[in-house]
């Protein structure tokens, strides 16, 4: 950081009129008797927007604070922020190499497509069961470990989908019975406080997987082999510039490259979306499921079984997890821990994208993606910048709950 | 002497208008009767009162001071109590120290064995001296909605609100909530009460007010309103003039 | 300078200290002869966050030295007990874990070890209760440079092992005429990768060789970012400090990214010596330079030709790990010891040790510099005390996928050469 | 049809909101329930339909007792229920929402795609906005959308909740008038829970009314002709 | 004999036991044939430092229904703040020019060390100082144990009515996951500023009493014993008081309805805030104890593992009362140390190692799910309400005569346990 005080005043002056404006924004409209609900939030990124010159004019006009508005300001904070960072900060990879900028953000969004459809599978159970389940990150893990044992151990030379296949029975049939054993009581009110309860042994069955997982299988860690790898293409054959395809990786314009576990990860994210989306929104199961997470006692009028509904959501819930685990085990070593941090990412996207919303849980996966990204690619001290990897996603869980905990979305399924 | 007074309450939840210009005044111990269907904003009142809502625009003055500002904890330290349309018992606490929290977050420096006899006055009162020590998730619909009123006893305001104290109660403890209003009444403090239950209200009240979705329709003498044809509209469905 | 004694440190007490809590194993050994066994304590990481692949590596070897040691009628006739425990890597289990090998299984000294941090702290434990250690995976410099007594060492030193790495991608350039101005050093940010990288990066700095070093937290499975910064910086060479699966996970990620082995010169982790689990997680490691401790297999001793072929025979491995065999050493120098002196007091098998002349897997063990050889004496760096002076380190290079550790290119020094070494990536 | 008698029912276990509350429906009627706010009148019709546990007496359909028949078998048995909250899945079309309500005969295709006919049939307003989503409808149309669904199952016996809160007076008449036409040419029997007094008698065959919990009077529509003394002072 | 009595009994006898362990240690030569190791001894430490962690987080969750993940990470704050004040700060009679010095009174001076620099030669400026320009006969103190503790204290408290300022707004499943993501920044950043605070490596702390104490030398397990002894019962002693008085009366309340009690006059700002403040003072003060103890205090303390072990110690225990979550946590301490073997059933070799986690991850689920209360609570829970029953029924019949009929009692007998009124909707 050759500048780095231009920096440094640039993010105290953002937090300086955030904090200020996040305050006595709300005093001011409530003075005036106006809609206060948004007042601190649009309020606070309006303050770090411009500082001063936003915050006089609000005040003094006091508009209705809409979307539109806090969009705009938020558009304007992340400018100033680039743009003091590109300052400050000129010969920083991020701001002088195009090609890294770009292969960059195709990493965080191929990655953030994959952490999606994990967080779909925590949101999933959120808008059904109301709870948020902690040993989302243990069925993650088995998910992947299922699949290396299938196709490396149990029958080795399997197809890679069989193997898949068998990790979702696998994850989903703990799900169904840990939420008929311990989960189902709630609804039925023999359980107290439930959304505590549901933290708490949800927490249990975390600790109980993860450990009868290491208990099983030692800490050696394994991975899966390429599920499919690419064929070799050269495109156009002399230069290679177009497209080059090597088993292992696939180059676009000679400036993107995606490894190839990496993109069939993400292509098997993407399908598993549409499987989703389509049971969903096209069987009489799905259309079900989203009755019950829309008006429970309407769906039990219509002749639904709402408990069973909640059975169904966790024990899919856990699937997805499973599947993204399945789908990730010839990206990344597989351990009994490496659920940790994906549940932390994973409960920082559907607070992102707002508990309960599908479309928030995957344009929450991309963001995080895109953050994470971000910070191992820019942030200029190398050996900070990668050893802060867990923490990023944390910031932005921090940031998203104190200023607007309903985050991005309305629930909307 | 006590003096209340709502200002032109407005409450939007979202696009839904709940409460429109509401204003009213309540001057000395008063007895007043709230009604209105389902859904006409009577609870979302008792709130904004309570300071547990914020009005969307509007204000509330008690004895002269604004409270629709201040946090629910300052408005009951103000002198207004409410009770709950559905009960909210401390409910793995026993029947003392729900009675006693009231009475100790209103003097800073009390100590619990100070409240002990009044409490257990409160309950002999109340007919329910012999649960003290009970939990009060062991208490029945009706004597959890007796505690409430015995908290609010503790708390001594001047004013008390009641959301729907007779819903779901027993013939037997009604009579016992009835003289608990006439007689805490009679000591000087205003009550607003909430009802579905027409008898009750209009044997009790002496003022009547009428909700009707966010519209306060009627303002006044029990048996005046009961004649107003906009109530009798309300209440009774399509009236042929 | 006449400075005031500063309160922080303990010195004066200690050495009362470590006198009062021995007796009770002493009192031990004198009252019942016969067929006490004779405890001997062994350190290792079985659960996580330790490194659990190395420390049940460290557990097998360790309970064939107690087999072995029982096998040829124990210690001066009395059988031998092996107590292994788990460290699970974190300093403060350490302690507590040694410190129930002294006061409640009453063992006479310990062996193994495996993470620096553990042996950092376990070391006090030892030396309060004046047992001995012998540690032999724990690098750290440090503990031994404090010049305990009771600590000993038969792992390498983490300063001469960078020097090793430096030399290796000295020669590379100078004997190879490989390009090498530019080095990227991917380290863990733990106890063991920190002082690594920056041992590493001050030497190759006076060879004239640039580093960046890029630091990650253990635990991290997404290298996608470093790995395109990594390649931003076009290095010419690539030296991976980080160990287990972060060291895999890295690897791999880099060849999918196309800086893999097989592109770009690449110093792996000595993790990649388990090839098993190398070949598993890093299907395109092939070209992988590795540093390998101790010698390599076609030149074992007796010793080491039986250890394997014993340890071979229980774990099913072709080779035995370097830290397994040196875990292995650690007890039976203790056992040796013990024989030597012809006592289970503690102070008799440091005394013991510090004469020892131990054949061992590793090849003949001594500790030269000691108490009747300070360093001051000998003119050497501190870290040297009860250092056992020669671990062989070679650098060997996977040259086939999928070859067996076993198989490995000795290519450097050049006195074990078996191969030249494979240079990818030169224009 | 429906015999219900000395029910005790209530929330809590030893809280009964219905104490000793004895009803009959005959077929092809309307039985009206009328009384004030909090009665139990919800309460009554949630029991018959199987959300609350009686705590004592007897439900009777067609001389069967039907108290441990769990509610999704109720609704083969020819019972709906349109409860007084309105209930649409807001983030779902209006032809979902009808859909949803063939869940007991999901698989028969032919006779969902009849039903849905029959329904747009008799709510022409519902067809246009079939793909709209039924949160973005008016209130009165959300109503029309929930009965809707409720006659996808071909009930003979529908429990309504004051179908009219909150509609204006042109459609609150169009509901009535729709609650006739089901008793005339379907003939099913209907139990109407209603606070809109005057409407709710002018279609209704016979009138219970309750007072906290207990029966009151029962008789007869024809015999509630002088309102004020029927429930104001009572 | 009354509840409260035996409840004085029981704890003085506690007491008495407790504080006469030493004298049955090796250290002092045991008690017959009763001699207590000194890894005995040292279980015993840690147990009572899981036993402050635990009850003052039943204060937090189960008084006060915040369940915050977040309690190690002040317990790490504690510890690493006593740690880095032993790192950083030297008070010297003379300035030392090359560091950061701050004038006190007298000729004393507060030296602050600079921070070290990766990857160069690690000097400390102190040293420099001292060959340099520190003149001859220049004291150099160390900061007492006692005041970086309690600075460890202090911070702690900060961080406390940091954390529960921001979280007032935040119910259940947030604020879980907030104070998990607090705790994973702490966890980050810890390991990635290696030069503040020594990452991966562990940061070290000065032993709790340096110079040893009454004859004790330094490392001897007596001292940290009665320390570690007297900060448990100390904290529990608060604790009682506390949720004895009108802060334990209101914290209950908000736990049960918060809007109700903020209706019924009681400041629930006031009292969230508090409890935070006051739970995150003690776990700080464990974890500098404890650190000084160990002698080293690593990130990893604030894995998630160490935090589901508190938790899982304060449930099994019984969450809603601090004895009963204290006396599970000592429990479990050394059920889990005695659980290190490994045991043969028939040829089946098990290594309990492991599997003594995963046993242990099934009692927590099953304790939750069949024994709400923990297996502990209920006992006391008998004990100190086996009267009410009866006492309730006896003044119901003295009160029959004013009531001809039977009014809605019939629940009485009821065990306190039972819920299953809650709404069936
Ligand atoms: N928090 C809220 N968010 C959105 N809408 C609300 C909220 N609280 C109340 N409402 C709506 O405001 C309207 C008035 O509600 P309120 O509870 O005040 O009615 P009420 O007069 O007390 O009715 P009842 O007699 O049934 O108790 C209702 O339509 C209700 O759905
Ligand atoms: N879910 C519930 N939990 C607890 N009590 C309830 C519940 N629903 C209703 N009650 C209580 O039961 C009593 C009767 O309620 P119910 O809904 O049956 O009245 P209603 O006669 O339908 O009145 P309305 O005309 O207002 O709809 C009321 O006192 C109400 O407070
Ligand atoms: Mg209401
Ligand atoms: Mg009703």
């Amino acid at each position: 950081m050759e500048n780095a005080a231009i920096f440094g005043w640039a993010l105290l002056w953002i937090l300086f009129w955030g904090a200020l404006g996040g305050v006595v924004t709300p005093r001011i409209y409530a003075r005036k008797d106006l809609e206060i609900s948004q007042a601190s939030f649009g309020g606070a990124v309006i303050g770090a927007a411009l500082g001063p010159f936003s915050l006089v004019p609000l005040w003094i006009a006091s508009p209705k604070i809409t979307g539109r508005l806090i969009g705009i300001a938020i558009a304007i904070v992340i400018g100033i922020f680039v743009a003091s960072f590109a300052l400050a900060d000129p010969d920083n990879l991020c701001v002088a190499n195009g090609g890294f900028v770009i292969s960059q953000l195709t990493n965080g969004i191929v990655i953030g497509i994959i952490y999606g459809l994990m967080a779909l599978g925590l949101t999933l159970i959120f808008s059904i069961l109301g709870v948020v389940s902690f040993a989302h990150g243990e069925f993650y893990m088995i998910g992947g470990m299922v699949t290396y044992f299938m196709s490396a151990v149990w029958l080795p030379g399997v197809s890679p989908l069989v193997a898949i296949l068998a990790s979702c029975i696998v994850t989903f049939v703990i799900g169904y019975i840990f939420e008929r054993i311990f989960l189902r009581p709630m609804g039925s009110g023999e359980i107290e406080r439930p959304t505590e309860y549901a933290i708490l042994v949800t927490f249990g069955l975390a600790f109980f997987l993860q450990y009868f997982t290491q208990a099983l299988t030692s800490a050696v860690p394994v991975k899966a082999q390429r599920f499919f790898p690419f064929p070799r293409v050269e495109l156009p054959a002399e230069s290679g510039t177009l497209l080059k395809m090597t088993p292992g990786n696939v180059t676009i314009f000679d400036a993107i490259s995606v490894p190839n576990p990496r993109f069939t990860a993400a292509v098997l994210a993407l399908i598993m979306l549409a499987a989703l989306l389509w049971f969903l929104y096209r069987t009489w199961v799905g259309k079900a499921l989203r009755a019950v997470s829309q008006d429970r006692q309407a769906a039990a009028v219509t002749g639904i079984n709402p408990n069973s509904m909640n059975t169904l959501a966790f024990s899919m819930g856990a699937m997805l997890a499973g599947l993204s685990g399945a789908s990730l085990v010839q990206v990344f070593s597989w351990l009994p821990q490496v659920g940790i941090p994906a549940a932390a990412r994973s409960f920082v996207i559907i607070v992102l994208g707002g508990m309960g919303s599908l479309p928030g849980a995957f344009l929450g996966g991309l963001i995080v993606g895109l953050v994470e990204a971000a910070g191992t690619g820019c942030i200029p001290d190398a050996t900070r910048a990668a050893a802060y990897i867990p923490a990023y996603s944390m910031v932005i869980l921090t940031l998203v709950l104190l200023l607007k905990p309903t985050g991005l979305f309305g629930r909307e399924l | 002497m006590l003096r209340l007074t709502s200002n032109n309450i407005c409450k939007n939840f979202g696009g839904l208008e709940v409460l429109k210009d509401v204003s009213f005044t309540v001057e000395g111990p008063e007895l007043i009767g709230l009604i209105g269907p389902n859904g006409a904003g009577k609870t979302t009142l008792t709130n904004i009162l309570d300071g547990a809502l914020k009005p969307s625009s509007g204000t509330v003055y008690m004895n002269g001071e604004r409270i629709d500002t201040r946090p629910p904890y300052g408005v009951a330290r103000a002198g207004l109590g409410r009770t709950f349309q559905v009960t909210r018992a401390f409910r793995r606490m026993t029947v003392l120290e729900n009675l006693l929290i009231p009475a100790m977050a209103m003097r800073a420096t009390a100590r619990q064995r100070d409240f002990e006899e009044k409490a257990q006055e409160v309950l002999e009162f109340l007919t329910i001296s012999h649960l003290r020590n009970e939990y009060a998730r062991a208490l029945s619909g009706g004597q959890q909605k007796l505690l409430e009123l015995g908290r609010l006893l503790m708390l001594d305001p001047q004013m008390i609100i009641l959301d729907e104290p007779f819903a779901g109660v027993h013939p037997r403890l009604m009579d016992v909530i009835y003289r608990y209003i006439t007689e805490i009444n009679a000591q000087g403090k205003a009550f607003i009460i909430i009802s579905h239950d027409m008898d009750t209200i209009f044997t009790l009240s002496r003022r009547l007010l009428v909700l009707n979705y966010g519209d306060l329709i009627a303002d006044g003498d029990p048996e005046v309103v009961r004649e107003d044809p906009v109530v009798k509209a309300a209440y009774l469905g399509e009236d042929e003039e | 300078a006449p400075q005031a004694e500063t309160v922080g440190e303990a010195e004066p007490a200690a050495e009362e200290a470590a006198a009062a809590p021995t007796e009770a194993p002493a009192e031990e050994s004198s009252d019942d002869m016969s067929m006490e066994p004779i405890k001997i304590g062994a350190l290792a990481p079985l659960s996580a966050p330790g490194a659990v692949v190395g420390g049940e590596a460290m557990r097998d070897a360790m309970l064939i030295a107690a087999d072995v040691l029982n096998a040829r009628g124990g210690i001066m006739g009395r059988p031998v007990e092996v107590i292994i425990v788990d460290t699970e890597g974190l300093p403060e289990r350490g302690t507590a874990v040694v410190e129930r090998l002294i006061n409640q299984d009453g063992v006479v000294g310990i062996g193994g070890g495996y993470h620096s941090s553990v042996g950092v702290a376990a070391k006090e434990v030892a030396r309060d209760n004046g047992i001995p250690i012998v540690f032999a995976e724990t690098w750290n410099d440090t503990i031994t440079s404090v010049q305990y007594d009771e600590i000993f060492r038969i792992a390498p030193l983490s300063s001469e092992v960078s020097a090793v790495d430096v030399n290796f991608i000295q020669w590379l350039r100078d004997e190879n005429g490989m390009k090498l101005d530019k080095v990227v050093i991917l380290t863990e940010n733990t106890d063991y990768g920190i002082p690594a990288a920056e041992n590493t990066t001050a030497l190759l700095d006076g060879a004239g060789i640039a580093a960046v070093t890029f630091s990650v937290d253990i635990g991290t499975q997404d290298f996608a970012g470093i790995v395109e910064r990594v390649k931003a910086e076009s290095p010419d060479m690539i030296v991976i400090l980080a160990t287990g699966e972060a060291s895999y996970n890295f690897t791999q990620q880099a060849a999918d990214a196309g800086i893999g082995p097989q592109d770009v010169p690449t110093m792996c982790n000595q993790v990649s010596l388990v090839s098993d689990a190398f070949w598993v997680n890093v299907p395109d490691g092939n070209n992988c330079f590795v540093r390998r401790i101790g010698l390599p297999q076609k030149l074992y001793n007796d010793v080491a030709q039986e250890l394997v072929a014993e340890y071979s025979d229980r774990t099913g491995k072709d080779d035995i790990e370097s830290y397994a065999m040196a875990s292995y050493d650690s007890i039976m120098l203790i056992a040796q010891a013990i024989e030597d002196s012809g006592s289970t007091d503690p102070g008799d098998i440091i005394d013991a040790l510090e004469n020892i002349n131990h054949m061992g897997a590793l090849g003949p063990i001594t500790f030269p510099i000691n108490r009747s050889n300070t360093p001051e004496q000998a003119g050497v760096d501190p870290k040297w005390w009860h250092q056992f002076p020669d671990p062989a380190i070679t650098i060997v290079q996977y040259q086939e996928a999928g070859q067996d550790a076993v198989d490995t290119a000795v290519v450097y020094p050049d006195v074990y050469q078996t191969d030249p070494p494979v240079i990818v990536g030169q224009e | 049809m429906l015999a219900i008698t000395d029910l005790y029912v209530g929330y809590y276990r030893d809280l009964n909101i219905l104490q000793g509350v004895s009803l009959q429906a005959e077929g092809g009627k309307i039985t009206t329930i009328l009384g004030a706010n909090g009665v139990g009148k919800s309460t009554m019709l949630k029991a018959i339909y199987g959300f609350l546990r009686p705590n004592q007496g007897q439900i009777r359909l067609n001389e069967q007792d039907i108290i441990d028949v769990p509610t999704h078998e109720r609704i083969n048995m020819g019972i709906s229920y349109i409860p007084q909250q309105p209930g649409v899945f807001r983030f779902m079309s209006v032809e979902e929402n009808l859909e949803l309500g063939a869940w007991t005969f999901k698989n028969d295709k032919n006779r969902i795609k009849r039903k849905l006919a029959e329904n747009y049939e008799r709510f022409p307003d519902l067809k246009p906005r079939r793909k709209s989503n039924a949160g973005e409808l008016s209130g009165g149309m959300q109503r029309m959308v929930e009965i809707g669904r409720t006659l996808m199952t071909d009930p003979k016996l529908i429990l309504v909740d004051e179908p009219t809160a909150g509609l204006a007076k042109l459609l609150s008449e169009e509901v009535y008038q729709m609650l006739v036409d089901l008793r005339d040419r379907d003939g099913l029997t209907i139990l109407l829970v209603d606070q809109e007094i005057r409407s709710a008698l002018k279609i209704a065959d016979y009138v219970y009314v309750l007072e906290l919990g207990r029966n009151k009077f029962n008789g007869p529509a024809e015999d509630f002709t002088d309102l004020e003394k029927a429930f104001w002072v009572g | 004999m009354n509840p409260t009595a035996i409840y004085r009994v029981a704890g003085s006898i506690a007491i008495v036991l407790l504080l006469a362990i030493p004298f049955a240690s090796s250290e002092l030569g045991g008690v017959g044939p009763l001699v207590l190791s000194s890894y005995f001894m040292h279980l015993a430490i840690t147990a009572f430092f899981y036993a402050i962690l635990a009850s003052s987080w039943s204060l937090l969750a189960g008084y006060a229904g915040q369940f915050s993940f977040g309690h190690m990470a002040f317990m790490a704050i504690g510890g690493y703040t006593s740690g880095l004040i032993g790192k950083f700060f030297r008070f010297t009679t003379a300035p030392s020019e090359l560091c950061t010095d701050i004038p006190l009174l007298g000729n004393w001076w507060l030296v602050i060390l600079n921070i070290r620099r990766v990857g160069t030669i690690d000097e400390s400026c102190l040293d420099m100082a001292r060959a340099e320009t520190l003149p001859a006969g220049t004291l150099i103190v160390f900061p007492p144990v006692w005041a970086s503790i309690a600075m460890g204290l202090v911070m702690g408290a900060t961080f406390g009515l940091l954390v529960g300022w921001l979280v007032l707004r935040l119910r259940s499943t947030y604020l879980a996951l907030f104070t998990i993501g607090f705790s994973e920044i702490l966890r980050a950043s810890i390991s990635a500023e290696i030069p503040i605070t020594e990452g991966q490596s562990g940061l070290e702390l000065v032993p709790l009493f340096p110079g040893g104490l009454l004859g004790f030398t330094s490392t001897s397990k007596i001292p940290p014993y009665y320390a570690m002894l007297l900060l448990f019962l100390l904290a529990m002693a608060l604790m009682t008081w506390l949720a004895g008085s009108r802060f334990g009366l209101f914290i209950r309340a908000i736990r049960e309805d918060e809007e109700a009690a903020a209706a019924l006059g009681v400041n629930i700002v006031r009292y969230k805030v508090l409890v935070f403040v006051i739970t995150s003072t003690l776990a700080a003060a464990a974890g500098a104890l404890q650190g000084h103890y160990i002698g080293i205090i690593t990130p990893n303390t604030l894995i998630i593992l160490q935090m589901s072990l508190v938790i899982a110690m304060a449930v099994i225990g019984g969450l809603e009362n601090i004895y009963a979550a204290s006396v599970g946590a000592i429990v479990i301490t050394f059920a889990l140390e005695l659980l290190r073997t490994s045991i043969n059933i028939g040829p089946l070799h098990v290594d309990m190692t492991l599997w003594r986690l995963v046993f242990f991850g099934l009692l927590l689920m099953l304790t939750l799910r069949f024994q709400r209360n923990g297996l502990l609570f209920p006992i006391l829970e008998r004990i100190s309400r086996g009267g009410v029953a009866e006492e309730t029924v006896s003044i119901r019949e003295e009160s029959e005569e004013d009531w001809e009929e039977e009014v809605e009692v019939d629940q009485l007998e009821d065990s306190p346990s039972d819920s299953g009124e809650e709404s069936a909707g």
